[in-house]
């Protein structure tokens, strides 16, 4: 096949779509394109690229070595480039190892590596190819709002987290669910008895019945447990249907999924909302970037858009609230929501110690993205396992 | 001529499978032959969809003959897949612990990969020789536990520094990758060392008093013993070498394909060996052809998806009726000859009994 | 019950098992069957219970026309079979064996089927226990369950396939008491067997059968030279064994000792010669296998020591008594001594010590024929074991013999065989004792047991109960040894 | 308390699972497409009873899934010759193929459910009640199943003819049993047990449809039969430890972090392991010595398993 990587030494940013074309952008996702979760939000902004701009999707899902074993992700890129991607996204964290390759293979083609920090000069792993870019959604506040709905609405005091593997970006998020939690029941409940937040990984971030734990098994643990609400941090909805069933059973318990905004569909009723990411905007941005030939390598970290969390246009990150929040627990999270977003509420300030009571933000300290990002342990409070 | 029968035997199911296929693809409104032609295009298009296809063919290969020396014994050995992981571990701890030049390196990941099987071979072996454990369970088993083993060095003790990731282990350095030609992604090495397994896998079987000691076996252990046969030796060195050789394609999967340690790096070729070994009817001669075959919709079929909105398990579909259809076809005209089973050539299935009488 | 066979067919592939069989079987009457190896006599008997469905053919029962097509029909109609290994079901216990496809509703009811079972077996003098595993029965007994079943099933006619292959003496003479019994009692037996001084004994009238025909009847009391020109179409001398000179000693058991799940062997000890024969009697599983199996090393000794020309051997695995001149022979010919899928040329490359690594097999397809030839095998080269007939595999078995031989130990060298082949197999056995080569063998043939035998030893419950030199002994005496009757009276 | 019903209500699939498995092998026909039947029969008895709305329906088309997957390894076994762990395997591979292709259109969408109802009386006794009878009917179903499998095994007429079946056929043909016929049946049943398995995860215990929903639990049911030797209570035991250990997982993730994702492997060592206890001679020696043990500890696969009964 032809080879891009033979015209070399141009820089990436002199590539140039010929705008009679349309773009070509490649897609490649690491869970099934219909997920109900992280792949289908990326395959949604996928379908809004294509929409906008009339650009062309090669979209490839399942890829990760158990279910496209004879493709490795740089070989699905190049597969992909083959057939005249001019842009390609690699959306999981698990393609590091294959977004740095194909990178280092097609310095001319632009590619977004989603979640990684391999563009980001401050942090731990820069790598220097300038064709790869980062993106990736501030999601400790949509977790926060999370957090907030469960804490407001808990009856047994009792709140579960779903949780995939543990990695940084993972502890970021269970933190922050924890701390919205935390901040709602004790500020707006007034209650004085601190907040149970347990956590349990099942080890991926989708379930693989005898290798990771059961999702649906650990769900209903919590349910037996105590706990009457559960966030979701994994890529499907097994928590919501759980909890839909022992509502079914008439338990009142509640439960909100996580990444993809039609998530609560499945069981509308006991679903207190989802936080989910909104690729669109940013992937929009970046095709745009590379037809008019000035697409740089940039690591993103994009905030929500505070004025409309769920402007499909403007928003990195959103939060819709389901049928299972009540009124009043709807108007108290907009509250919420209108602090984080003038900023005179961010719980992500000192005192906070880590679960082994070493500190991780001193009094009065704000935490840095640095120290956002790069979450090292659980914090003190929530009951689960570190690493 | 010898070979016109089962070329026959293979023909019309082929037929078969394809009209299974064509009609699975006209259910799903997608117009048959350019998905088709796009699994050839894709396994076999290009270079380098050949290369790409080539690289699955090594490792398959290399499974089936194992295979077919287990199968020789008497013993489905299922396990192939976990000798396959086991293989990859071993080339992995090798990769990732010694440093040298790549010469050196493939000659140690091999080895590494070699005895890494091989022990998962033989302790199903062991399994099923000193504790009676039938292979077909044993050997599920020990997937299972190899699997595991896996994802907890992933997790575990090999975790990319600051991450705990099932994506895999850091890449290997480069100096253990096994060399390609240009941005080819194949290795001539691989190919060779496929290419010799099956060749000597055929010799062994066909010419030696090794193949005929371990057909003895294989057919009726009691008689073995009575024959002076060292019945467990052979039993268990047919595990070692099967186990060998799948753990070679371990080997050639994460130092050619992966660079790294995945959760699941034998991709299921270990699985997949089995159906080629079934189709070949347990001769070394038909491996690498259909294995071929085999890779190229494994490869192709991820073409699928990208071009049209057909999901790539049309390809594993395909494969399956297709393997079914050949036994199926061959059972039905075995019968219809009336003559002497086509499945003979397979061992009984008959779970490790407890000695004594009956 | 009076029964009538009529032109009864039956094939297997290109085989005619039966080929066209009239018969007929009076009621009250016991009816011999013979025949040589592969005559066609099982088939016949399968036929006519309704194991194998009859290519064509009628069968009369009564002066009825029934259609036997299922054993569930024949045993409807009271025909039911003992088959030659009793077809019971081991890991069940009696009472479920004696039950299985019984009448009846759904529910089992082990209870009052216990109390029937119970009385069968006191109307003949069985002793079994209802609760007993069947794996610990012996085959004398698992034919027991099986006559109790068919003839609480009601059995009218009864078919009884070489029924004393497998049994003792003692247990003989119960079985041919029983079925004497029932004879007077108006049923019908068909008694097939290689024996004839066993059909003399029991049987009114025989059936002589060759390849799938009938040659003949005749009314007994006929003389046994003329039922065997019938069955093989000559007469077949039976030679006596010459004496010979007996060598040095050869083999020396002293204090052997085996521990086995059923069975134990307690300080055994034995000196053999050069040349000697010595036959090992006794009930089934009574440790002269397990005998023979600890000296070949494949049952390891819990104590003792076995020498061969004074070197010890115990422990030492099969394949190195091999080296040394040690070859063993079972008794289950395809389960144990051949290898099902493997061709006479393979054998015998596999028998052959002196393999090359890379075997030339032009050169092994040659001797391989020259052997099938020399040793009247009934097959080609290229045959595989399993399509050779039971005497044909014997044939194969002992043409795979090494040369040279010390000691050769065998199961049963006649089992099953005709006279004809029967003779062929002890003329090859006899001749190697001239070369010095001792012979141990078990059998259940007393007859074989004497003929043969320098010495007997008599096995009981895993002791030699008694040493008899073959000369000093007739049948009767030997054959109540071998019940215990030695053990009973001390 | 809470734990255990969760515990009994995740098994559930399982257990009818490994009871249509054990029947299957108990006849002498091994199924060993299991892993695949359970997925494609949880993915039609979804897509059925998503688009007819009816529950029954789709167990019904579980159910007829499965046993035609069951039938076609019988039918290869019985009238062609093949071999049953062949076909078994190319049919496991070829059904998971065909769960993603002919799902695909229906993943990650609500549909019905089997809802909860507890048994009136029942519930109420103290301890027991609320573990074993706040479920739903599917769980009060594989109660009988499972008493019902054992009774009609170990203490009937045509049980004893089934476990002959798998023991000796010949035997039991000699004595009139319709041995092929039977294999059909308990095959073909024993698959649509599998197939209400299967459906009894996408309709009641992991609901609705994703892709490889059920990936593995077919492989841990065929090593709980196994370690279940063979008698349907105690295989049922298998599916309820199995799920106890998911739940100990769950609860040993805190101090054991290690642990927790190597204990859902657990049955396959542990299966292995029974078989070298089930085999070893210090096993027999001691059922030997204490035949009422034999009961308790023996699981010897039936005899004939596997093999092709011709009659002429
Ligand atoms: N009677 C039998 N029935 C079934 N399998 C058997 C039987 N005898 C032997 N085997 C099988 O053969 C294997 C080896 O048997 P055996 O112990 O006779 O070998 P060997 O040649 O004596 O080896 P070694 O000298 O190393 O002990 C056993 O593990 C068993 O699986
Ligand atoms: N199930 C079968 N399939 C194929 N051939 C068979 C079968 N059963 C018997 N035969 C063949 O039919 C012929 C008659 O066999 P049969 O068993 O009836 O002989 P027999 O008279 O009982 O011999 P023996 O005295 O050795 O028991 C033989 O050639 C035998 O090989
Ligand atoms: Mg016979
Ligand atoms: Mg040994």
């Amino acid at each position: 096949g032809e080879d891009t990587s033979e015209t070399t030494a141009a820089p990436a940013t002199t590539t140039t779509a010929s705008s009679a074309e349309p773009l070509k952008f490649g897609m490649i996702l690491v869970g099934p394109q219909n997920d109900r979760g992280w792949s289908q939000a990326h395959f949604e902004a996928g379908q809004y690229l294509e929409e906008q701009l009339g650009a062309e999707m090669i979209v490839l899902d399942k890829v990760n070595s158990a279910d496209l074993p004879d493709k490795t992700v740089d070989q699905v890129a190049q597969d992909m480039i083959n057939r005249g991607a001019q842009l390609v996204f690699l959306t999981s964290d698990d393609m590091r190892d294959g977004a740095l390759l194909a990178a280092e293979l097609n310095p001319t083609v632009p590619m977004i590596w989603s979640s990684g920090d391999s563009a980001w000069a401050e942090g731990e792993a820069p790598a220097p190819f300038d064709n790869l870019g980062n993106i990736m959604g501030r999601m400790e506040f949509g977790k926060m709002i999370a957090g907030c709905a469960a804490g407001l609405t808990t009856q047994t005091g009792s709140i579960a987290y779903l949780g995939p593997l543990i990695n940084d970006e993972t502890r970021r998020l269970v933190n922050s669910a924890f701390l919205g939690a935390s901040y709602c029941w004790e500020n707006y409940r007034g209650e004085t008895t601190p907040l149970e937040f347990t956590v349990n990984w099942i080890g991926f971030w989708f379930n693989i019945p005898g290798f990771t734990l059961d999702p649906t098994q650990v769900a209903n643990g919590f349910l037996d447990a105590g706990a009457d609400v559960i966030i979701s941090g994994i890529d499907t909805t097994e928590a919501l249907d759980v909890a839909g069933q022992a509502a079914d059973a008439g338990e009142s318990v509640w439960a909100l999924p996580y990444d993809f905004d039609g998530a609560c569909e499945l069981k509308p009723e006991i679903c207190l909302g989802v936080p989910y990411f909104n690729w669109g905007p940013a992937y929009l941005e970046v095709a745009q970037s590379v037809i008019d030939g000035t697409f740089t390598a940039t690591w993103q970290w994009n905030g929500p858009d505070w004025t409309d969390l769920n402007n499909k246009e403007t928003t990195a990150i959103g939060f819709v609230k389901g049928d299972g929040l009540s009124a009043d627990n709807a108007s108290t999270l907009d509250q919420f929501i209108a602090g984080l977003a003038d900023g005179s509420i961010n719980p992500l300030v000192g005192p906070l110690n880590y679960q082994d009571g070493s500190t991780y933000l001193a009094d009065g300290e704000t935490a840095t993205d640095q120290q956002i990002w790069y979450t090292k342990q659980l914090l003190e409070g929530v009951t689960g396992p570190s690493e | 001529m010898s070979w016109m029968r089962p070329l026959g035997r293979v023909l019309i199911p082929i037929v078969g499978a394809m009209a299974f296929a064509i009609l699975l693809l006209l259910l799903a409104g997608a117009n048959p032959f350019e998905a088709l032609g796009l699994l050839v295009e894709g396994s076999v298009g290009s270079a380098a969809n050949l290369s790409d296809t080539l690289t699955a063919w090594v490792t398959m290969v290399l499974a089936a003959a194992g295979l077919v020396v287990t199968f020789r014994a008497g013993l489905w050995n299922i396990g192939v897949e976990g000798q396959v992981i086991a293989g990859s571990i071993a080339a992995a701890f090798a990769a990732r612990t010694i440093e040298g030049p790549v010469a050196v390196m493939i000659i140690l990941t091999m080895l590494a990969g070699l005895i890494g099987g091989g022990l998962w071979g033989l302790l199903a072996g062991t399994l099923r020789v000193y504790g009676k454990v039938n292979e077909i369970f044993g050997g599920l088993g020990l997937t299972f536990v190899a699997t595991s083993l896996t994802t907890y060095l992933i997790i575990g003790p090999w975790k990319k520094a600051g991450v705990a990731s099932t994506g895999g282990t850091d890449p290997f350095p480069r100096d253990s990758w096994l060399p390609t030609i240009g941005t080819l992604r194949v290795s001539i090495v691989a190919v060779i060392v496929a290419a010799l397994a099956v060749v000597a896998v055929y010799f062994m079987m066909r010419g030696t008093r090794f193949g005929l000691r371990l057909k003895a076996v294989g057919q009726n252990l009691r008689s073995a013993v009575l024959f002076g046969i060292p019945n467990k030796r052979y039993l268990l060195l047919a595990f070692i070498i099967g186990g060998a050789l799948a753990g070679l394609a371990g080997t050639i999967r994460v130092t050619g394909f992966h660079h790294k340690l995945v959760p699941t790096p034998s991709g299921a070729h270990g699985y997949l060996g089995i159906l080629i070994v079934l189709l070949a009817g347990f001769q070394a001669k038909w491996i690498a052809p259909i294995a071929f075959f085999f890779a190229a919709i494994a490869v192709g079929a991820s073409q699928l998806p990208l071009q049209m909105e057909v999901d790539s398990s049309l390809g594993g579909i395909l494969r399956g009726v297709l393997v079914l259809f050949v036994l199926l076809f061959g059972g039905w005209q075995a019968r219809r000859a009336g003559a002497r089973l086509v499945a003979d050539a397979a061992p009984p299935v008959v779970p490790a009994t407890p000695g004594g009488e009956g | 019950m009076s029964l009538e066979l009529r032109d009864i067919h039956k094939h297997f592939g290109p085989v005619r098992a039966n080929d066209g069989i009239n018969l007929t079987v009076e009621a009250g009457t016991m009816h011999g069957l013979l025949g040589e190896n592969g005559a066609g006599k099982s088939t016949l008997m399968k036929v006519l219970s309704g194991f194998h469905a009859p290519d064509s053919g009628e069968i009369i029962l009564d002066g009825k026309h029934i259609r036997a097509s299922s054993p569930q029909d024949a045993i409807g109609h009271g025909i039911g079979m003992l088959h030659q290994d009793p077809l019971v079901f081991l890991p069940f216990s009696v009472i479920d064996n004696f039950l299985l496809q019984s009448p009846g509703g759904l529910r089992l009811d082990r209870r009052s089927a216990r109390r029937e079972f119970e009385e069968v077996c006191e109307r003949f003098q069985f002793s079994l226990d209802p609760s007993a595993s069947t794996r610990s029965l012996t085959v004398g007994e698992r034919q027991q369950l099986e006559i109790a079943r068919l003839l609480w099933l009601g059995a009218r006619v009864l078919i009884l396939d070489e029924p004393t292959t497998g049994i003792s003496a003692p247990q003989r003479v119960k079985l041919f008491a029983t079925l004497r019994a029932l004879a007077e009692e108006g049923m019908s037996v068909i008694f097939v067997s290689h024996k004839l001084e066993e059909v003399e004994e029991l049987c009114q009238r025989v059936t002589v059968m060759r390849q799938g025909k009938v040659v003949g009847h005749a009314e007994m009391p006929t003389p046994a030279s003329q039922l065997v020109e019938m069955m093989f179409g000559a007469p077949v001398e039976v030679e006596a064994a010459q004496p010979i000179e007996l060598g040095d000693p050869l083999l020396r058991v002293k204090d052997l000792s085996v521990e086995e799940r059923l069975l134990s062997i307690e300080a055994l000890s034995l000196d053999v010669r050069g040349g000697e024969v010595i036959g090992l009697a006794g009930l089934g599983g009574s440790g002269q296998n397990t005998f023979m199996r600890a000296v070949a090393g494949l049952v390891s000794p819990a104590g003792g020591e076995i020498t061969l020309d004074g070197k010890q051997i115990a422990g030492l695995p099969y394949r190195d008594l091999l080296d040394v001149g040690i070859q063993y022979l079972p008794a289950g010919r395809l389960e144990e001594g051949l290898v099902q899928g493997l061709s006479i040329t393979e054998h015998f490359v596999l028998s052959d010590p002196d393999t090359p690594f890379f075997v030339d097999w032009d050169a092994a397809a040659e001797h391989a024929a020259r052997a099938v030839t020399a040793n009247f095998i009934k097959g080609r080269a290229d045959s595989n074991a399993e399509e050779l007939s039971g005497g044909n595999m014997q044939r194969l078995l002992l043409a795979m013999l090494r040369p040279g031989l010390r000691l050769l130990m065998m199961e049963h060298p006649t089992r099953g065989l005709d006279i004809e082949s029967a003779n062929w197999v002890w003329s090859q056995l006899l001749s190697r004792r001239e070369d010095g080569t001792a012979i141990i063998f078990a059998s259940v043939d007393l007859d074989e047991l004497l003929r043969y035998s320098n010495r007997i030893l008599v096995f009981f419950s895993g002791r030699v109960i008694s040493e008899v030199n073959a000369s000093d002994t007739d049948v009767e005496e030997l054959g109540f040894l071998i019940g215990g009757k030695v053990r009973e009276q001390q | 308390m809470n734990e255990l019903n969760t515990l009994i209500f995740t098994a559930t699939p399982l257990v009818f699972a490994v009871v249509g498995e054990t029947i299957s092998e108990k006849a002498g026909v091994i199924n060993l497409s299991m892993e695949g039947s359970l997925m494609l029969s949880a993915m039609a008895g979804f897509v059925i009873a998503f688009e007819t709305n009816s529950l029954l329906l789709g167990f019904l088309a579980g159910a007829i899934v499965g046993m035609l997957v069951a039938l076609l390894i019988a039918f290869s076994s019985i009238r062609l010759k093949l071999n049953q762990v062949a076909v078994g395997f190319v049919l496991f591979q070829l059904c998971v193929d065909l769960s993603t292709f002919l799902g695909n259109g229906h993943v990650r969408i609500a549909g019905p459910t089997v809802q909860a109802w507890s048994i009136p009386l029942l519930k109420d006794i103290p301890v027991i009640g609320p573990i074993f009878f706040e479920q739903n009917l599917l769980v009060y179903v594989s109660y009988l199943l499972v008493f019902g499998a054992w009774w009609y095994m170990f203490r009937t007429r045509p049980g004893l003819g089934l476990q002959g079946v798998g023991e000796r056929p010949e035997a039991a043909h000699s004595r009139g049993i319709q041995v092929n016929r039977l294999r059909y049946i308990y095959t073909g049943l024993g698959g649509a047990l599998i197939g209400i398995g299967g459906a009894s995860y996408s309709l009641s215990v992991k609901i609705g449809w994703s892709f490889q929903h059920t990936r593995n639990l077919g492989w841990i049911a065929l090593a709980i039969v196994i370690f279940g030797g063979w008698q349907p209570i105690r295989a049922a035991m298998g599916a309820y430890l199995f799920a106890g250990l998911l739940t100990a997982a769950q609860l040993l993730q805190e101090p054991l972090p290690d642990l927790a994702q190597v204990l859902p492997t657990i049955p396959f060592p542990l299966m292995i392991l029974t078989l070298v206890v089930i085999y070893s001679d210090w096993l027999r020696r001691l059922t030997d010595r204490f035949p009422t043990l034999r009961a308790v500890f023996a699981g010897e696969p039936p005899t004939a398993i596997g093999t092709v009964f011709e009659t002429d």
